[in-house]
């Protein structure tokens, strides 16, 4: 049975311009959480819920955490919520990440809150054994986030597209430097992950996807992306937000 | 103790509460969250004749109290549903709606005699309403002379009842419910999504890729709430009521307008148990509102 | 410097932002919240030939983002407006619109010629569109010939602009506009409200005494996005929009959708002052997509 | 100049079934207001503001006491501010309560919440050296509030429908006990002021009205009352709420 919980915030803090951390109690979801799933939100004054990847995940805790920017009032209020507040969540939603367990080195390629899921899973993975780097794009300085705690897991490269900080350019521009990997996961804006999927082609890789939801759970059709030419298509909530590269067309 | 059951043209319901078209999927994904046998009916995604891949996303918005939603008919086709999913609802020992969409009354007709050979659909749902496609659906929902042709063959074509969906996007909803009702609806189920738009002002354009979307939710309530009320004053046929139902009294004030039986959308995307907490609630409702049974309180709102 | 200045018919309108016909009375009031010669116009409460009581009470209703409203165009009568009204107002230095309501063609002459012979009114507006009054108002507005004789008649009989404000309750928004175009309507407005009811669950009767009121507020704003879209690309005198606005940023929502000035109506009532705030916000919002001038931003929300 | 302001909620307690007294602080209404007059109140969610009525003004503390009770959702959610928060408000709105102020004694009639602004005037009067005599009518005894405080003010008769406390019966059951008076005020609902109205149509009185308020400063006509069968008419929010006894057509 899926569930509906409610979920008690337990901080909330601003870790860059406008992007927010906030840790949410609740036994059953930071039990059933994998990385690469979302909570789907319920903020107050809104039809609709919000939904926000799974950044990490303290099974002793029972927490989740979620890193989000504040895009448009959804998740300004989200962000003003204060500890000891209760959040009304659907999830875990969709599916996680999947890989193969045994494999050496796993590249985790992000840009700005397509982030987040990258670090639970990286997280996971270094536990498994496996070697992790990490290529994190940002649009400017004051965005950037997570940087230390992405550099405790593996060899990390931060880009800005202005060269505030780090590398200038996008994620794909330092793609090269990074050698080499059994299989990708990356999570970002629709061009990013057609420019990391188009320059790591040749790769294994996992992609994971952001659409306007509707229901958030598969049964309104809101969140399509199309599979082949021929009508096929997945739905990003249910059958994503995870997908193999080259299982639906960006 | 409360009467809920409510008996309309081929439906038996045990209550008067049902997932609206489009809202529920087949099913499947909200009965991972309850036990579907607690519905009064499901009313099925619009089935066309052949299957469609719909329309280019973003397919939905938010608006105040509501959203838009531009999905275009996205569906497998009627003879993959009957395979696929009328058998897994029909486990649930729920009366099952079938919504049938159509570009022509050829198709309309087509997806009717489906679902009349097929075991399982107790009604069907005639969606002349739908918005969000290039050509039909929302033509023969503003034109009381062809929804009372599609009506009259869809009729003619199958012995299932008929619940004609109306389109609150015209000048003169009673027209298109006489309209129907003489061309031999068994039923109306009112409203349809009211065609809106956002524009997107970073983008500059409409933030739908289809542009325009239906809008539902609380905010579209009056409007449903008004068209029953004058409809239910002009046609004797039952009322299958929807638009911006969340609650019980909700639910209570579509049953006063005129309404038999209700719907649930949008409700359910924010609320997975829309549905069963008003079943569950509506027995409260009506007791504190004077009323004994859901029967009772029908079309109550109006002057005697 | 961003340019907010709009030229329209018989308008030269320092900002494109006035509050909407029934919301603002004729000034008075918001005089005390605010100075009123910041507007860019002041659309004036209905006038018709007589004086009018309107409607009994309850004649207002919240609903989920909106608000119904039932008063029945109460007015004191186009005379007594131009005596004791217009010469307030037109103390601000500010453009003033009549709005010209009317039982029948003949009415509404009557009240557009009161006003030719008025000092100060710049412009009328013209109410085919009131769903709070038993005859006229409406059927004007759901009727296209209807809706042209009155704007043909009415134009003859006054050489002031006429802005025909249409209403959202009809099956082709788009017939309506082409018909009061065709008929020399130099503007239109879009759009009034939308018919909706609320039933009060305790009296089991409809809570407004006129039984149904006009959807007005942030719940109807995609539908009149919509229209004014679909109109924009089929008309081409000027439109001013309304229908939801609060803010700055609907306003430019309003300006992409194809409006040239916009109207606030319910949102006064929140907030009082809604209309400066949105005209000071107005220069950074526009700058911020991208404009330099409020004529830049019209229209823009469409393909190319 | 007409005002909207931020008032500081300083406290809130239910001191009766569902009715709450709150405080709000805010320098300019303290100062502005009378009693009689009323509090336009936004609550997040809601198009339309909330009149609720003044029930004590403490010009030293700067702050505006008002009691309401939870009807719909507006009023529970303003029952649930929490002190500190701001609260939106337009007012002082309408017109208080004009008497003589030379009068010997004065009688307060009042029904459920149209009590609140008859302790705020009772207060006022009693300063002005005048008399106060107090009906309280009520529905039940746990509905029962601010009996203590009318009797500070003067002699107090409390009544209630089902006459589980006090007298049984209405408010104008006891109006023949209370003696003379050179004038009265009274607030409650419409039915209650027509019978009291009627009851004592002889004498020199005020009542104050309620009605489902659009603007709330007398520009949209939602809560016009007739004056005459000629189509005068009075503005309930503007106007008003005060009339005098005869003034209006109840
Ligand atoms: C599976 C998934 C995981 C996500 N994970 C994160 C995350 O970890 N951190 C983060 O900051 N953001 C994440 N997002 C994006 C996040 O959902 C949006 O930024 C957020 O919904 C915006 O809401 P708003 O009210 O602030 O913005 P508004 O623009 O006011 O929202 C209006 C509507 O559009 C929707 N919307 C707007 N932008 C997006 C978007 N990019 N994706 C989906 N819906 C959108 C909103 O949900 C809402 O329905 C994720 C989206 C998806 C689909
Ligand atoms: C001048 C004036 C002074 C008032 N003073 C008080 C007071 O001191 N204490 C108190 O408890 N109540 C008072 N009221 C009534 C109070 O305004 C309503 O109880 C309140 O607005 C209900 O809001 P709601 O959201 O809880 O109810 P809902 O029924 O959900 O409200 C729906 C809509 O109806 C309006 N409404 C509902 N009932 C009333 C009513 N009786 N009068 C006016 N509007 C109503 C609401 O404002 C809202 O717009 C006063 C009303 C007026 C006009
Ligand atoms: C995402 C979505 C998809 C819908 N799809 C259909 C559909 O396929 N067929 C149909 O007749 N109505 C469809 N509708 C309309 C609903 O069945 C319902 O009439 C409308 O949304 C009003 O009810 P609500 O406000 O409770 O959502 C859809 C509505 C939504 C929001
Ligand atoms: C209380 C009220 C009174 C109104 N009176 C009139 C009127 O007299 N004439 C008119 O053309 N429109 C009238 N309208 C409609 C508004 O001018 C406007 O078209 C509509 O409310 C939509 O704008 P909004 O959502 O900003 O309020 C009235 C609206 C309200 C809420
Ligand atoms: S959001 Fe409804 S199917 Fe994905
Ligand atoms: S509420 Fe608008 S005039 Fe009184």
């Amino acid at each position: 049975m899926k569930k509906r919980v409610e979920m008690i915030v337990k901080s909330v803090s601003e870790i860059a311009l406008d992007t927010f951390e906030m840790t949410l109690e609740n036994a059953f979801t930071a039990k059933a959480a994998v990385p690469g799933q979302f909570l789907h939100l319920l903020v107050d004054g809104h039809t609709l819920r919000r939904p926000i990847s799974i950044a990490d995940i303290n099974r002793e805790k029972e927490t989740i955490t979620i890193l989000f920017k504040q895009i448009g009032d959804g998740t300004k209020r989200l962000a003003s919520f204060q500890s000891g507040m209760k959040v009304s969540a659907i999830g875990p939603g969709g599916n996680g990440f999947r890989y193969d367990a045994s494999m050496a080195t796993a590249l985790l390629a992000g840009g700005g809150v397509g982030i987040p899921p990258l670090y639970c899973l990286g997280k996971e993975l270094r536990k498994n054994g496996i070697q992790v780097k990490a290529v994190l794009g940002f649009q400017t300085e004051n965005l950037v986030f997570y940087e230390e705690k992405f550099r405790q897991l593996g060899e990390t490269y931060v880009v800005t597209d202005d060269g505030s900080y780090g590398y200038q350019g996008f994620v794909t521009d330092v793609l090269d430097q990074t050698g080499n990997f059994d299989h990708y996961f990356s999570c970002g804006p629709i061009p990013m992950l057609r420019a990391v999927t188009n320059k790591l082609g040749n790769d294994s890789g996992s992609i994971s996807l952001e659409e306007r939801l509707g229901c958030g759970v598969g049964a309104c059709l809101a969140c399509v992306i199309p599979a082949d030419s021929e009508g096929g298509y997945r739905k990003i909530c249910s059958d994503g937000p995870v997908f193999a590269a080259g299982e639906v067309m960006l | 103790m409360t009467q809920l059951t409510v008996d309309l043209p081929g439906l038996m319901l045990k209550n008067p509460v049902m997932p609206a078209s489009g809202c529920f999927g087949f099913g499947r994904e909200y009965s991972e969250f309850y036990d579907l046998k607690q519905l009064g009916a499901v009313i099925m995604k619009a089935a066309t004749g052949e299957p469609r891949y719909g329309n280019k996303t973003p397919r939905v918005a938010e608006t105040p109290s509501g959203m838009l939603n531009a999905i275009g008919l996205q569906n497998p086709g009627a003879e993959k549903i009957i395979v696929n999913e009328v058998p897994f609802l029909a486990e649930y020992n729920v009366p099952i709606i079938a919504n049938v969409a159509g570009s022509t009354v050829e198709e309309y007709v087509k997806v009717a005699s489906l679902f009349n050979n097929a075991d399982s659909v107790n009604a069907l749902e005639l969606n002349i309403s739908c918005p969000n496609v290039k050509e039909g659906g929302i033509q023969f929902g503003t034109d009381p002379d062809m929804a009372a042709e599609v009506t009259e063959k869809v009729k003619a074509s199958s012995h299932l009842p008929v619940y004609v969906k109306l389109s609150p996007n015209v000048s003169d909803i009673v027209g298109m419910a006489k309209a129907v009702e003489a061309a031999g609806a068994d039923g109306l189920s009112m409203i349809n999504t009211i065609t809106g738009m956002q524009i997107n002002l970073s983008s500059r354009r409409p933030l739908l890729a289809n542009k325009t979307g239906g809008m539902s939710g609380g905010a579209i309530k009056p409007i449903a709430i008004r068209m029953i009320y004058e409809v239910k004053q002009q046609v004797s046929i039952p009322i299958i009521g929807m638009g911006g139902i969340s609650t019980a009294e909700d639910a209570l004030e579509f049953l006063l307008a005129g309404a038999s039986a209700i719907a649930v959308g949008t409700a359910n995307f924010q609320n997975p148990y829309a549905c069963p907490e008003i079943i569950d609630n509506l027995p409260h409702v009506l007791q504190q509102h004077g009323f004994d049974s859901v029967t009772d309180a029908v079309g109550k709102g109006h002057e005697r």
